[in-house]
């Protein structure tokens, strides 16, 4: 089943046309990966896929159904989940709190019932908390749980956001650059946890610099390029595209694809 | 060029760096690789001078720094690529270049806005965009652009190839390698260590806020120890 | 047609108020974040200072010399003994302070001065301009000219300076302004001293139209901050625009609609307006981007 | 020591009533103390500042009460303080003498509530009848939207048919707006206008005044009771010229004929209030002055401060020569002025002048 | 790392107390007991005028708290919601000949309403622009009870009945110490209800983030006028109380410097602390009562107490000093 497909997306900022006529369709329990230079429009197309920004042209679908205008939260309940380049964290919670708000899509419970706080709702809290330490687990945070995120490092943060994505329970997860600021091993414990995802049958898109990680979990890929489409396929098949070589890979690109695959 | 003893510091009550010593001499690459959370960022704060530290010497070119405010540092000449980036989102790319080299209001601007547009064309096609409109991997480049512009001597560099493309990261550690041979020291923290200890002449391990060891970089890469733990092979 | 200019006319002069304050608050917002709720009170100082030196027999020039001096000093130890040591607290507590200050100088001014009114000569005399039926004071003249002189000279600073950059900066990341060498404070405590003596010379100018009282203060720390938001605050166009525009819709409401309701149908069209354009009219949209 | 009690607006919108009236007080009491007391016993007078909030008043009332214990009370500069207060005087039944303009406070009377200062219903009739005698029938009201504007604009509404004057026109203004020219546009404009009047206090009045001559309204021009200070006078400048208003004695202290009753009074109080403070004598520091007088001769009357024998001395006032005017109180009036008590002065080249 | 420096012997009990100071329960428990044993020092019905008027100000604190310390969203006309409160119970029994208690739920409710009406498009306004607009809704609020003099009795105010329940009539400080006591006690309970819920941590992400909180599902906007809408009725019902307790109410109750005040309050006391609110009310409730004895100088001083507790207690005197203790004791 096709789980995330995109028509012809287009989104500018002025006269940059940062996403141009986009076309991409996502198989589900798949890694599907998107590179492309910087500036290329790849954060770009995940916030318009996730809601935050507004198509100018072209639709979106999520499992077949068009979603193009919905907002996030509506986009969220309907199971997509994503992470942020640039760190969004509630800083001034604990990393457990942080990961308990990425469980509110499953929280029922309506004001009244959570000011009176009825059984539900404690049972729910019980229920959240239990899902974030596993998430947090998951990512190899369980010991920071209570720490405020403010007071973490930036690899840490990283990894909390993606327990935060995880304890929603997506159906489909956008992951933006999550392995940036993580070493090698780290990386590797990243790639892990994308493996697991998948043979779950959660679908993941993933953006991502990391060549080594890319070309290791990818099912597929596509590259952009100034807002385009430039190559779309498996990884062995782009990483020899001298296309991609020359825009995006360059020689340090090329040998860590090499590594990875080798 | 810079020496750093002993130097303890700490986030409210937690010490975050337990005695840490560095030693970076003139014209040389010093690399610092080490987990999330041990401390490196912490180490090239305090040495910028935003960090407080609690005990400890941090000397540069034989004085004393370890009180002097942040912007008489820079003025000293040590400029920081910091995490996170940290640029002026409001303000236009070619403005935050040109505050970069804040300390130095006398020169031809010009003149030095020419090499980082050279390195980062991108910079100069976006030069009238606000820096917070710009994609992650061009806020990086403008970060490390910012810090060149400042002239500085002694380069302090923050995981300078984050988010950016390969073939931009292999631009940037050329780039490094370049300023090198114009005499700039350059302390680098970075993820990609495999890359870093190819560059650099000597390299730190810090774990949990405290060296566990250094060398020689090439004496580092093929380290057992740092290869399983930092290299993942 | 002689009504909707003498209405014209009124909102000018009240709105040349407005927008003096205004502009006090962009500066030090473009430097710090923080909306200064205490610039009420140095266009208090300034006016009161002026009326007490004056009154002790200085010269008037002298006197507003001297006011605007002593405004600077208090802005700056304002900056110096309460802001400063708190930078790294969240914004509302610095606006917190600021009320403690501008409290704090309300009760001093009551003491060092007085609790009556007061007002001081204009610079051109009491006889009203005529023009088309409508009757304008020169003192409003005076006040609308010391505002755009104030605005392009602010424009120009903060525009067209690196050293206005700085300033804006500083407000837009406190650390990074650091770590490029930039001396925060010096530049946070420069924009209070020219708030300060903005608002001050604000002070002087406005005391002959509007009177000044130790607390005359609150109300135009209330109005200049609503013009500043109108116009869109940290933009100095904007302050002075916010500031006229707001004079002129109170004095068109008190003339067309009903004066016991001006205020509110004022704020009622501020409201409007920033429900359309919720950065003001001419404010910056903060680039939000993730 | 007896305790007699204050809540004044010595700071805030009101200052400029609650200042005077502290000042006055702390005066008075000094200089009774200095002169051997009340039936030999010494006064000792607590002040608090409600800075014109009503909820303030009420907290200070019950602290008057409660912790100071005071035997009487005079103060409340402002309507609203006063009636946020009453109902702990009126249950404690403390004697309360208010110095605030509104007639809500002594009507309907309430058993332990005073007032000294001329009720505003007493200055619009004051005004009116003035315009009367000079054949001015239609008049335009700009008031303050202050508790006193407020309050005097309702009174003059409500009395005006009774003096055959009608109100063809009506404007307001805030209490801290800085340009009515607006407002008096409109008023200049309006057909059949003979005079204006304004009733509200602080600076607005000064301001009406100037724009007034500023637009070059040549109408006669009524200002109220509560500009009476010669502050008001420095304030508009030349334009107060021919202004006209009702006010108590105390303005024209050194105009009044040698044979007024009030003239001995209205010139000591001046002299002294003016020697102490260096400031210009008002007549709100004279309500002041009126109210802890009276206290004062109903508690010798009384032989002492015990509260109910002091209402009921207070009640007996008769004959009471004080700055306001003097005063005749009575079970049904426990503010015991009449008209007589207002004159009509008239500003000319910057000093008060009395109309015949 | 620091608890080297324990005796091996102090350590449960440390541990024991920290996860007691943890308990849900503990904060009410705290609070109730503060409240119940308060009224030992209180000698005086003016004591309990000061203890009433703390709590039915914080009461108002605490739905203000909720909307800035948690979802971190300013207002600077939250004293409307008290005028409308307060105006309520004035003038439903007088004009309307509603009984007060009704008069209060109807305040209540239309504090609501107006919340829910004018929320949605103020609260899409950001910080200072935020500000402006609540500061502008507060003063037409506070505007209307001064012009409808009619019904509100304009600047100078209007009585207000007493409230009767079944034949009994509450007036009395002591009385209204109770009543608002409770009230006050309820008020917390819920509102540390909703912080330990779903839509509490939705605030308070919200308030670090709203991006990434509608990305998570949260419906932001929503979220937000809930707290709008909680925020104004506690405001609304400690407006009432305020008007019931006074007898008499003008509409400086609804005035912008109450509103300056009312975050004063959330500010000093610590926003995102329920202790806080109590606290900080408490501060500035009691310390113009005790200022009075330095006469002029009394807002002199005011003031510098101002900044410096806020300079050294920066994130409230409850939190920085919870924090101060924390760090003593682990
Ligand atoms: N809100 C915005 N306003 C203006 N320009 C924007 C905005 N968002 C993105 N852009 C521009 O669109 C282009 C694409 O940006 P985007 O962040 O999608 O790149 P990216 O592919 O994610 O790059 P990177 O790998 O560096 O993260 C960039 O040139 C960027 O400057
Ligand atoms: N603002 C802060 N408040 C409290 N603790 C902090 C803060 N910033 C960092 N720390 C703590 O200090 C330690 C060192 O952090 P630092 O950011 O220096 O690590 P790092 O080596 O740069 O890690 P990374 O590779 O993830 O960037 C960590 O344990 C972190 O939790
Ligand atoms: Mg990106
Ligand atoms: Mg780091």
């Amino acid at each position: 089943m096709i789980v995330l497909s995109t028509d012809r997306l287009s989104i500018s900022f002025g006269a940059l046309r940062a996403v141009d006529r986009v076309s991409l369709e996502v198989e589900e329990g798949l890694v599907f990966s998107i590179i492309g230079p910087n500036g290329a429009g790849k954060t770009t197309l995940f916030n318009v896929i996730s809601g935050l920004y507004v198509a100018d042209e072209g639709r979106v679908l999520i499992a077949g159904e068009d979603v193009t205008a919905l907002p996030p939260d509506k986009l969220a309940r309907r199971g997509l989940s994503r992470t942020f380049q640039n760190l969004q964290i509630f800083f001034r919670m604990t990393a457990l709190e942080n990961v308990m708000v990425g469980c509110h899509r499953h929280e029922a419970t309506g004001l009244i019932a959570d000011l009176l706080h009825l059984p539900a709702v404690l049972q729910q809290n019980r229920r959240s908390r239990e899902r974030a330490m596993a998430a947090l687990a998951r990512v190899g945070l369980a010991s920071m749980a209570d720490q405020p995120a403010g007071g973490m490092s930036y690899g840490a943060l990283k990894r909390l956001e993606i327990a935060r994505a995880l304890a929603s329970e997506p159906r489909l997860l956008l992951l933006d650059e999550p392995a940036a600021g993580c070493n090698a091993v780290e990386t590797e414990e990243i790639k892990a946890i994308i493996r697991a995802l998948a043979a779950d049958g959660v679908t993941v898109v993933l953006v991502e610099h990391d060549m080594r990680l890319v070309m290791n979990v990818s099912d597929c890929i596509h590259v952009l390029a100034d807002g385009h489409t430039l190559a779309e396929g498996a990884a062995a098949e782009v990483r020899n595209n001298p296309a991609v070589i020359e825009a995006y890979l360059g020689v340090h690109g090329t040998r860590e694809a090499a590594l990875a695959v080798g | 060029m810079l020496s750093v003893e002993d130097l303890k510091s700490c986030y409210g009550r937690i010490e975050a760096l337990h005695g840490v010593s560095v030693e970076v001499r003139a014209g040389e690459i010093v690399s610092l690789i080490g987990a999330n959370g041990a401390g490196k960022t912490t180490l090239l704060r305090a040495i910028s001078g935003v960090q407080a530290v609690s005990a400890g010497r941090i000397v540069f070119e034989d004085r004393p720094i370890e009180a002097l405010a942040a912007h008489k540092r820079v003025a000293l000449g040590i400029a920081q690529v910091p995490e996170g980036r940290q640029l002026f989102e409001p303000i236009s790319v070619e403005d935050n270049l040109k505050l970069g080299a804040w300390t130095r209001r006398d020169v031809d601007f010009k003149a030095e806005l020419d090499p980082v547009y050279e390195l980062f064309p991108v910079l100069f096609q976006r030069r009238h965009a606000a820096a917070g409109t710009l994609s992650g991997g061009q806020q990086q480049m403008l970060a490390i652009g910012r810090a060149l512009m400042a002239g500085p001597r002694l380069l302090l560099l923050d995981e300078p190839s984050m988010g950016l493309a390969p073939i931009l990261v292999e631009q940037i550690l050329g780039a490094v390698q370049r300023l090198k041979q114009t005499g700039l020291t350059v302390l680098l923290v970075e993820q990609n260590a495999s890359a870093a200890l190819a560059i650099a002449d000597r390299g730190y391990v810090v774990e949990t806020g405290r060296v566990v060891a250094s060398g020689a970089a090439a004496e580092l890469l093929a380290d057992k120890r740092v290869r399983a733990a930092y290299l993942g092979v | 047609m002689a009504e909707n200019l003498q209405f014209a006319f009124s909102g000018l002069t009240v709105g040349t108020v407005y927008a003096l304050v205004a502009l006090g608050f962009t500066l030090i917002y473009n430097a710090s974040d923080v909306i200064n709720f205490a610039q009420g009170e140095f266009v208090m100082l300034g006016g009161m200072t002026t009326v007490f030196l004056a009154m002790a027999g200085l010269p008037l020039p002298l006197a507003a010399l001297a006011a605007i001096a002593s405004t600077v000093v208090v802005g700056l130890a304002l900056h110096r003994l309460a802001i400063e040591p708190a930078r790294t607290a969240n914004p509302i507590v610095l606006i917190m302070i600021t009320i403690g200050a501008s409290i704090f100088l309300r009760g001093l001014a009551q003491v060092v001065f007085d609790k009556r009114f007061h007002t001081l000569p204009p610079i051109f005399g009491s006889e009203p301009i005529r023009i088309g039926g409508a009757a304008i004071l020169p003192q409003s003249l005076v006040v609308l000219a010391g505002a755009v002189v104030i605005v392009v000279l602010l424009w120009a600073f903060v525009d067209r300076t690196l050293f206005g950059k700085a300033l804006i900066a500083t407000s837009a990341n406190r650390l990074a302004a650091r770590l490029v060498g930039i001396d925060t404070r010096q530049i946070v405590g420069f924009s209070f001293a020219v708030s300060a003596a903005i608002g001050a010379a604000a002070g002087i100018l406005i005391t002959p139209i509007t009177l000044t009282s130790f607390d005359v203060g609150t109300l135009l720390a209330l109005k200049g901050f609503a013009a500043a938001m109108l116009g869109g605050i940290g933009s100095a166009l904007g302050a002075v625009v916010g500031g006229l525009l707001l004079g002129l819709l109170e004095a068109f409401a008190a003339g067309y609609l009903s004066s016991q309701y001006k205020d509110a149908v004022a704020f009622l069209v501020i409201l409007a307006v920033l429900f359309a354009m919720p950065q003001g009219l001419f404010g910056k949209t903060r680039v939000e981007r993730v | 020591e007896i305790k007699i009690g204050s809540v004044l607006s010595v700071t805030g919108p009101a200052s400029f009533l609650g200042d005077p009236e502290k000042k006055t007080l702390e005066m008075y009491v000094e200089a009774i103390n200095a002169a051997g007391g009340v039936n030999g016993e010494m006064l000792e007078l607590v002040v608090y500042d409600d800075a014109a909030d009503p909820n303030a008043a009420r907290t200070f009332a019950t602290r008057l009460v409660e912790q100071d214990e005071v035997v009487a009370v005079v103060g409340g500069s402002t309507t609203g303080s006063t009636l946020a207060m009453a109902p702990v005087f009126e249950e404690a039944e403390i004697p309360f003498i208010s110095l605030a303009g509104a007639i809500q406070i002594v009507e309907p009377v309430r058993q332990w509530v005073f007032k000294t200062p001329h009720t505003d219903t007493m200055a619009c009739e004051k005004i009116f009848t003035d315009l009367k005698e000079r054949d001015l029938t239609s008049v335009a009201l700009i008031s303050g939207t202050g508790g006193f504007g407020k309050s005097m604009h309702a009174q003059c509404k409500k009395v005006a048919p009774d003096h055959g004057i009608t109100i063809v026109h009506e404007e307001t203004y805030g209490p801290r707006d800085s340009d009515m020219t607006p407002q008096l546009t409109n008023i200049k404009n309006a057909d059949g206008v003979q005079a204006v009047v304004n009733p509200g206090f602080g600076q607005g009045p000064a301001i009406v005044t100037r724009n007034y001559r500023q637009l070059g309204i040549s109408l006669p021009l009524y200002q109220s009771h509560g500009v009476a200070s010669k502050q008001f006078i420095e304030l508009a400048g030349d334009a107060a010229d021919g202004v006209r208003l009702p006010a108590a004695a105390l303005l024209i202290a050194d105009k009044l004929p040698d044979g007024d009753p009030q003239k001995p009074v209205v010139v000591s109080y001046k002299q002294t209030y003016e020697e102490k403070t260096g400031q210009d004598v008002s007549t709100f520091g004279g309500h002041a002055y009126d109210g802890l007088m009276i206290l004062i001769e109903a508690a010798k009357r009384a032989g002492g401060f015990e509260p109910a024998k002091v209402r009921d001395e207070i009640e007996k006032t008769s004959g009471f020569v004080g700055t306001g005017g003097v005063v005749n109180m009575s079970p049904s009036d426990h503010l015991g002025l009449d008209l007589s008590a207002f004159r009509m002065l008239e500003i000319e080249s910057g000093d008060w002048t009395l109309v015949e | 790392m620091q608890d080297e420096t324990l005796t091996p012997a102090a350590r449960p009990i440390r541990s024991r107390l920290a996860s007691l100071r943890r308990h849900p329960l503990a904060l009410p428990a705290a609070l109730t007991v503060l409240v119940a044993v308060t009224p030992l020092f209180l000698a005086s019905s003016y004591h309990y005028r000061i203890a009433a008027l703390v709590l039915i100000f914080a009461l108002a604190c605490l739905g203000l708290n909720l909307l800035m310390g948690y979802a971190g969203q300013i207002s600077l006309g939250h004293a409307g919601f008290m005028g409308i409160g307060a105006y309520a119970v004035a003038i439903g029994p007088a004009h309307l000949g509603l009984p007060s208690w009704l008069s209060l739920l109807a305040g209540a409710a239309l504090s609501a309403l107006v919340a829910f009406i004018v929320g949605r498009p103020i609260l899409r306004l950001k910080r200072h622009y935020l500000a402006v607009a609540t500061l502008g809704f507060g003063l037409l609020i506070a505007i209307v009870l001064t012009n409808e003099a009619e019904f509100t009795g304009g600047p100078d105010g209007m009585a207000v009945e007493r409230m009767q329940l079944f034949g009994w009539t509450a007036k009395g400080t002591v009385t209204w110490y109770w009543i608002s006591a409770i009230t006050f006690l309820l008020g917390a309970k819920l509102a540390l209800n909703l912080i330990d819920s779903p839509t509490g941590r939705a605030l308070r992400a919200i308030h670090d983030g709203e991006v990434a909180a509608s990305v998570l599902g949260v419906d932001v906007a929503r979220k937000k006028l809930a707290a709008f809408v909680l925020a104004a009725v506690y405001a609304s019902v400690a407006g009432s109380y305020l008007a019931l307790f006074n007898g008499h109410i003008t509409p400086d109750v609804a005035g912008f410097l109450r509103s300056i005040e009312l975050v004063a309050m959330v500010v000093l006391g610590g926003m995102g602390s329920i202790l806080g609110s109590l606290v900080g009310t408490a501060v500035l409730v009691v310390l113009p009562q005790t200022l009075t004895v330095l006469h002029d100088y009394e807002h002199m001083v005011l003031g510098l107490i101002i900044i410096c507790i806020m300079i050294f207690l920066r994130e409230g005197i409850v939190p920085t000093l919870a924090a101060a203790l924390g760090a003593r004791r682990s």
